[in-house]
C-alpha cells in the first residue's frame, strides 16, 4: 500500500494478518477450548491452562515463539524452543516433576498392603490394549507406545516416552493423557457398576496397618534398587520419583522437600505445559492423528479401569480376606482423583465404608506400573 | 517450523548503520523520521485496535453471570 | 562411563518402524502382539518382585522400634 | 621480586595490583555510587543493587568473572559469562520478568476504561523523540532504537531490545532506564504542573466501574492475539506478560501464579542484574556514549510524560465526561510509582481526588505500549 | 532363554541382573551406610542424603544415569549428566550456593573483632598439611590441592576446587568434607583440650561491640575488592559470598535475599548433591584413593583446629586483652557447628562464659580463608 | 574481553603432574613446600590485609549515623 514509504509498507507486510490461514484460528479456538476447560470445568488446570496458552502462542503466524529466527547469519533459539530443547527433549522435566510427585506422595497405604501393586501393574491393561489397538489403526509401533503410555493416567511419563518415541505427537499425547485424568470421575464409574455385583460393592475391608517410619524411609531405597534392576530405562523416572519420597520420609531435610514439591515442581510444571502445548501449530495437530489418539485415550483408561477392577476380583477367589474390587480402578494412577472415585462409589454401596486408604495402595501403585510400562517399552523398542 | 520474521527490506535497502560511526547524512535523517513516524503510529494503531477489541469483549460477555463458577481448590497435584 | 542401554536386536531385526505410513502386515501385527506380552507381564513380574521385597522389609524390620529417633532439627545450613 | 622462589614470584605477579587501572577505580566509584542510591534513596534497590554489585565484579583485573578462560586448551565461560549467554543474550530472562510482572499486574482499571490506552499509546513519545535525538546524536540507527526504549519506562523491555539491538550499550541503557524510573517522583510534577492548569487538575472522575472475572480472564488472550497478530516480534514479551496475567486472572492456578511472581522472580531478578551490571567493564562504559545516553534517557521520560498529558488534554475536546491529565503521565509505566505520583499531584489540587486506580489504566496501558515499541523496532530494524 | 521370543528373551538380556557386579552391591551399601549416618545420626543430611541417594543411582547397571546414550545416532546426556556438566563442570552450583551462604551469614562477629581473620587464616593450616602429605602420599599436586582444601571444611569450595583440579577425586573429596564437618563436634573437642589450659578455657572475652549497618553493608564491598584483587581467581566464590551478604545486610532487597537463601540454595543443593554423588560409581570409588582421602582428611581437619588455637596462644603473648583459645578452633568454618563446640567446652570450664559469638568471628573468617586458599591454589598450579 | 587468568609459568616449567603416577621426587617434593609457603602466607596476607581495611572502614565511618534511612518498604516490583 505505502510503496513511497518503504519502512510503512514494511510494517504492514509483517504483520501477522497476511500469513493468517484458517488453521490458526482453528488452533486458537482448541486453546480456548482447554483453557476453559481447565478454568471453568477444573480440568487439570496446573497443566491444561499452561499447555492451552502454549497451544494459542504456537498459532500467531509470524511470531517468533517457537523454532529458530535468524540473527546476524545464526539461527537463534526462540523463547521456547529453550524450554523445549532443554526441559522437554532432552526428558528433564518430567523427571523433575516426578520427584516432586515422589515428594507429595504417601506410599504408607501401599506398603500397609502390597497385593495392591498387583492391582496397580493389574491398571496398565489399557495401555497395551491401546498400544495393540494403534498398530491396527496404521500408527507405527514407536508411535503406538506413546499412545498407549496415555493408558497409564501419568503425565510426566507420557510426556517422557513421547518426547523419545514419537515427539510428532506431543501435544496430541499429553492433551490426551490429562483431558482423561480429569475425566476419571465421569469415565470410572460406569465401568465401576458395570463389572462389580452389589455386594462386592459392600466388601469392608480391615483396617490399615500403620506404617513404621523406618519402613517408608527404606522402601524408596529398596524401589529404586529392584525397579531399575529389572528395568533399567525406567531409572531417570524411578530415581527421581523415590529421590523425592525419600525427602519426604526422611524427615531431615524439610528444605529439600519443600523445594521439590513447591519451588522447583510449581516452575518446571509452567517450562512443560508452555512447551508442550508450543508444539501444537496447526500444520502438525490438524490432521487424523490426534482424533484417533482421543478415541484410543477413551479406550485405554477404560481398560485400565477394567483390568484393575477384574484383578481385584480374580485375586478374591484366591484370598481369605476380600479385597473390594472398588479399589481396582484406583490403579489407574490419576493420584489422588482416581482413590477419591472408588471412595465415593464404595459409599453410594455403603455410605460407611471408607474405601479411600484402601484406594490409596494402587492409586500410588499405578504410578510405578506406568513408569515401568514406559522403561519396558524403551527396552525394546529404542 | 521457521518463523523467521521476514528481515525487513528497509534495512538492507537503505544500509543504514555500516558502523557506529556512520555520518549524519539526509538519508539517515529521513530514515529515522519514517521510522519516528511508522513506529509512533504503529503503537498508536495496535493500542487501538486492543481498545476496541475490549470494547467488544465488554459488549459480548455483557450479559454473562457475575463470578464464573470456577473449579473445586484442589490443592493436590494430579500426576 | 557409557551406559548405554544395549540396543533392542529387536528394532534392528523386524525393522519395524519403516516410516509412518508402514503397512500392517502380518510381522508387525505378530511383533505387536509380542511387545503386548513381553511388556505386560514384565510390568507382572517387576510390582511382584517389588511386593514381595516390601514383605521381605517388614518380615526384617519387623521387630524394629516404631520411630527411629531422627537428627536434631537444624535450620542452619552447615557449609 | 622472588626470583629464585618462581611460586612466589608468580602469585604476586597473578595479583590484580599490577593490572589495576584508574579506569577500573572510577568504575569501583561508579559502582558504590549506584549502591548507595539503591540502598539509601531506594532507587530500584531489587534491581540496581546487583546491576552495581554486577559493575564492581566486571572491573577487578584479572578475575575470571566475565569472558571466557582457558582450561587444558578448552576455553570455559567464565561465571556471570553463563548467566548472561543463557538469560539475556538469549532474551530469556526479560520474558521470564514479564511473567512475573504479568502475575503482578491487575489490569482491571484498563478493561474499566479503554481510552486509556490511548494515553498509553500517547506515553511513547518520549521513546521516538529520544530515538530521532540519537540519530542526531551520531549513534546508529540500531542504538537509537535500544536508547529511545529507555523512554518507555521499563526495565525487561530495555535489556530486551537492547540485548538484541546494541549489546555493547546494555549497561548503560539499562542504567538509565532503572534510574530514571526510579526518579519519576523528580522528573514528572514539573511536567505535569507545566502543561496542566489549576482547573484541570481539579477534574474528579467517575467511579472505576467493577470488571467480572470473565473480562479479566479474557482479556490476556484477547490481548495476545490482538498485539502479536500487529506486532509478531513483541510475541515473545507480550506471550510471557498474559500468560502470567493469566495465571493470575484464573484463580485456578495459584501454585503457578505464586511462582511465576515470587520465586521464578526474584531468581531471574539476581541473575539479570548482576549479568548487566557485569558487561560495564572500563573499556565499554569510560566512553562518551553513555554520558549522552543519559542525557537522552531524561528528553525521553520528559516528552513521555508530556505526550500523555498532552494527549488526555486533546481526549477533553471530544469527550463529555473529562480525563484529569494528571493520570496522562502515569502512561509512562514505571508501575506503580508513575500512578502514584498522579494521586499525589492530584490530591495536591484537591485533597479528595482519588486518581490513583483512574492512572493505574494509562499505567498498565504504557506496559504494553512500550513492548509494542521494540516490537515494531524490531520488525523495522532487525 | 526365550530364543523363540526374541522381544521377551530382549527384556530379560537387558535388565540389570546380567551386569550386576560386586562392586556395584558394595557402593549400594556405601550409599546406604551415608544415608543412615545423615537421617539417623544427622551427618549434614541436606548433602549426605542426595549425595547417597547420587551413589545408588550411580551403581544401578545398564540405568541411563550418567554418562550418555545413543539416540538416533546422536549422543544424548543421561539426566544427572546434564546436572553435573551445567552446575558442577562449570562451577556454576558452589558458587550459587555461597550466595545462599552469604545471605545467611552475619559477618559481624568478625567485624566488630577483626583480628578474629587472623585465627580464620592460620586455621588452615590443616589445608597445607594435608596437601603436603598427600604429596608424599603420591598423589600429584593437582590431585593433592584437591584434598588439602577438605581441611577447609567447606563443601562448595571444595567441590569447586576439585571440579577443576582434579574431577575424579570429586565424590571421595565431597564425601569426607561433608562427612568430617559432620563430626566436628567429635574431632575437635579432644584437640582443643589438649592444646589449652584450664586457665587459657576459662578465658573471659570482652562483650562484642555493636556493629553498626553501616560497616554491616560496607564489608561486603571492601572485601570483594581486596580478597578479589590479592587472588583473581577466588572471585566467583567471594563474589557470590559477598553479594548474597550485601542483599542480606542492604535490608532493601528482602526479596532477593529470601530467593537466595531459599529457593536458590535449596533446588541448587538438591542438583549438586545427586550429581556429586553419582560420579561414584564403582570403578571410580573403589581403588586406595578414597581410604588415603579419608585419612587425609582427618589429618587436615585435626591440624586445621590446631592452627587456629595455637595462633590465639601465640597472639595472646602480644594482646592486653586476651582471647580465649577455644574460639581459634571455629576458624573451621562448619559454619555454625564449630563455633557451638567452642561455646560448649568453653562453658565446660565455666558455665557462665558465652563464647559463641566471639566464635563466629573466626568460624566466618574460615569460610573467607579457605576460598582464598582454593583461590591460591588455582594461582599457582592451573 | 578476555579475562584469562596468566597461566602460571610454574606449571610449565616444572611440569608437575606428568600424570597420576609421578613418581615423589625431589623436585616435587620441594615444589610442593614451596606450594605449602606461598600458599600459607597468601592467605595471611589477604586476610591480614582484610583486617587492616575493616580497621580502616572503622575509623572512616567511626562517625557516621547509626542507622541509615533505607528506602520505603516498596512491595510492588517496578517495571
Ligand atoms: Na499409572
Ligand atoms: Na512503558
Ligand atoms: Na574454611
Amino acid at each position: 500500500m505505502f510503496e513511497n514509504f518503504p519502512i510503512v509498507n514494511q510494517v504492514i507486510l509483517n504483520t501477522g494478518f497476511f500469513s493468517l490461514q484458517i488453521g490458526h484460528v482453528i488452533m486458537w479456538l482448541i486453546s480456548f477450548l482447554f483453557i476453559y476447560l481447565a478454568i471453568r470445568k477444573g480440568f487439570e488446570p496446573l497443566l491444561l491452562v499452561p499447555i492451552g496458552f502454549g497451544i494459542l502462542l504456537a498459532n500467531l503466524p509470524l511470531a517468533p515463539v517457537m523454532g529458530f529466527s535468524q540473527q546476524g547469519g545464526e539461527a537463534h533459539r526462540n523463547l521456547i524452543q529453550w524450554f523445549y530443547d532443554f526441559g522437554v527433549a532432552n526428558e528433564l522435566i518430567p523427571c523433575l516433576i516426578f520427584m516432586g510427585v515422589g515428594a507429595l506422595t504417601d506410599f504408607g497405604p501401599m506398603i500397609a498392603n502390597p497385593k495392591t501393586l498387583i492391582l496397580g501393574a493389574a491398571a496398565q491393561l489399557g495401555v497395551y490394549i491401546s498400544f495393540f489397538a494403534a498398530i491396527l489403526f496404521g500408527f507405527s509401533i514407536k508411535e503406538a507406545a506413546s499412545i498407549g503410555i496415555i493408558g497409564g493416567a501419568d503425565g510426566p511419563t507420557c510426556i517422557y516416552l513421547t518426547a523419545i518415541m514419537a515427539p510428532h505427537l506431543l501435544g496430541a499425547n499429553a492433551l490426551a493423557a490429562y483431558s482423561y485424568m480429569a475425566m476419571v470421575p465421569l469415565i470410572q464409574p460406569p465401568i465401576m457398576r458395570l463389572l462389580t455385583t452389589e455386594a462386592e460393592r459392600k466388601i469392608r475391608m480391615k483396617q490399615v496397618r500403620t506404617v513404621t517410619k523406618q519402613e517408608k524411609i527404606i522402601f524408596p531405597l529398596l524401589g529404586t534398587v529392584v525397579i531399575c534392576l529389572i528395568v533399567p530405562p525406567a531409572a531417570p523416572l524411578m530415581g527421581m520419583l523415590f529421590l523425592g519420597n525419600l525427602f519426604r520420609e526422611s524427615g531431615v531435610v524439610q528444605r529439600l522437600s519443600h523445594a521439590a514439591q513447591n519451588e522447583l515442581l510449581n516452575i518446571v510444571t509452567i517450562f512443560l505445559g508452555v512447551s508442550v502445548g508450543a508444539t501444537m501449530n496447526a500444520e502438525v495437530f490438524l490432521k487424523p492423528q490426534p482424533i484417533f489418539i482421543f478415541i484410543l485415550g477413551i479406550v485405554a483408561f477404560s481398560f485400565s479401569t477394567a483390568g484393575g477392577i477384574i484383578m481385584a476380583k480374580i485375586m478374591n477367589l484366591f484370598l481369605k480376606e476380600k479385597i473390594n474390587p472398588l479399589i481396582g480402578s484406583a490403579g489407574v494412577s490419576a493420584v489422588p482423583m482416581a482413590a477419591r472415585v472408588s471412595q465415593v462409589e464404595g459409599q453410594k454401596a455403603d455410605k460407611h465404608n471408607f474405601l479411600l486408604m484402601h484406594a490409596m495402595g494402587p492409586n500410588v501403585a499405578g504410578v510405578i506400573g506406568t513408569a515401568v510400562a514406559a522403561g519396558l517399552f524403551l527396552t525394546m523398542l529404542r | 517450523m521457521n518463523h523467521s520474521a521476514a528481515s525487513g527490506n528497509f534495512t538492507r535497502a537503505a544500509n543504514l548503520n555500516p558502523g557506529k560511526d556512520d555520518v549524519v547524512n539526509d538519508t539517515v535523517w529521513f530514515q529515522a523520521l519514517m521510522v519516528f513516524v511508522a513506529g509512533f503510529s504503529g503503537v498508536f494503531c495496535s493500542l487501538l485496535l486492543l481498545m476496541l477489541s475490549i470494547k467488544a469483549m465488554r459488549l459480548l460477555s455483557g450479559k454473562a453471570k457475575e463470578a464464573p463458577k470456577t473449579a473445586q481448590k484442589g490443592g493436590q497435584v494430579n500426576v
